[in-house]
């Protein structure tokens, strides 16, 4: 039963990697995931500039609900082309 | 003709404006931005990556092409970005316009070039003699979006 | 890099574009415009003209880079034009601008475009099924000048 | 004695051709130049928008003077590139 997190730009250092899969037992709210996280990981995806996708969608904060199978993303500012 | 590409390779911006322009003879006037990894004696910077989020950025550079067509009377359109590693003298980024007004043309790049470098989604890292490190979003950047809010 | 020709014989702008590329790896951002006889269905225009005026043409295509570059910090200019017969698909005008930041590149290639086609010396005519027509100035190009006042 | 006087753009459908040699005695004053001229022409070349160059430099017409071996060009309002 596992959730996959993606790491974008700046927060794959945070992170220590572009990805990272949690085992997880039920869908979890952003805060249940953030508690399974290093406290300063945790403090970095929750800035108010960070974007979320949930398996390929925009999703707002409140409402990511992911799971078994799921990928969300965390989508920090970008600094472009 | 409307061309939209995320590229995982080098790409040869000549070849493709030629393409282009051979695409779009009826339009009288054909506007272009070439960007490309700068390369300066004494620059610290070795290479450059740009990194992607698959099921967004090639969406992104879509919706925002037909954001353009919407607005402006264009001929053909070209908008291609390359990610992955690069080196200095490598094109990281290609846009073309062509109209039958070159004013069109002109607006049209400047805008798409605006929006491909500030919103849309894509991250950079810079490598220098004490490594990777990833580039800060510029204000400057967010700055130049809002000369465009007219553009629905 | 500055290059400005007044083309007696057809150009390649492809050609052109890449060794322009390729001389301002110094510059990120390379803006162009590239003008062509316009190759639409059921349009009557054969063929166009461009005549100069030997003495000043060139001198005055000189003058006006000069201008560019003495109010845009550009890496590189580079301002081809046509002039002798044309048909539909051949280039008549081709200018480019390098510079580190791009919108000094888009501004002084629109700056450049509006006064080759507004108040260097070139005369055109076009040919239909009647025969040769000389094109009258339009009004809209002056408006463009306007914009450019600014400018020293 | 000749002094050649090229007519361009539109002003070449006017003289008939792109240029045209008047023999002349001493050096002419444009209104000397325009007596000698078919009357259409010599409005034409005399619009206040027709600009004019003597060996190449352009002159305003009150300055004109010229005689043997030179070159006098009418400009009309270009219709560039």
């Amino acid at each position: 039963m596992s959730l996959t997190l993606l790491f974008l730009g700046p927060l794959e250092d945070v992170a220590g990697g572009p990805d990272m899969v949690l085992d997880v037992a039920e869908p979890l709210s952003l805060a249940r995931i953030a508690e399974r996280l290093a406290p300063g990981l945790a403090v970095a995806i929750g800035a108010p500039k960070v974007r979320i996708a949930l398996n390929g969608n925009l999703v707002a904060a409140g409402e990511v609900l992911a799971g078994n199978g799921d990928e969300l993303a965390f989508l920090p500012p970008v600094s472009g082309g | 003709m409307r061309r939209v590409v995320l590229a995982l390779e080098a790409f040869d911006p000549a070849c493709e404006l030629e393409r282009f322009s051979h695409a779009s003879q009826s339009a009288g006037g054909i506007v272009s931005f070439l960007g490309q990894v700068r390369q300066e004696d004494g620059d610290p910077v070795e290479a450059l990556e740009l990194r992607h989020y698959e099921p967004l950025t090639l969406p992104g550079m879509e919706a925002l092409v037909r954001r353009a067509e919407g607005h402006w009377p264009l001929a053909s359109v070209m908008a291609i970005h390359r990610v992955g590693v690069m080196v200095p003298g490598d094109p990281i980024v290609l846009v073309a316009c062509a109209a039958r007004h070159r004013r069109d043309a002109f607006a049209a790049a400047d805008f798409l070039m605006d929006h491909l470098k500030s919103s849309a989604w894509f991250w950079k890292r810079e490598k220098t003699a004490q490594g990777w490190r990833w580039v800060e979003p510029r204000d400057q950047d967010h700055a130049d979006l809002t000369r465009w809010n007219a553009v629905p």
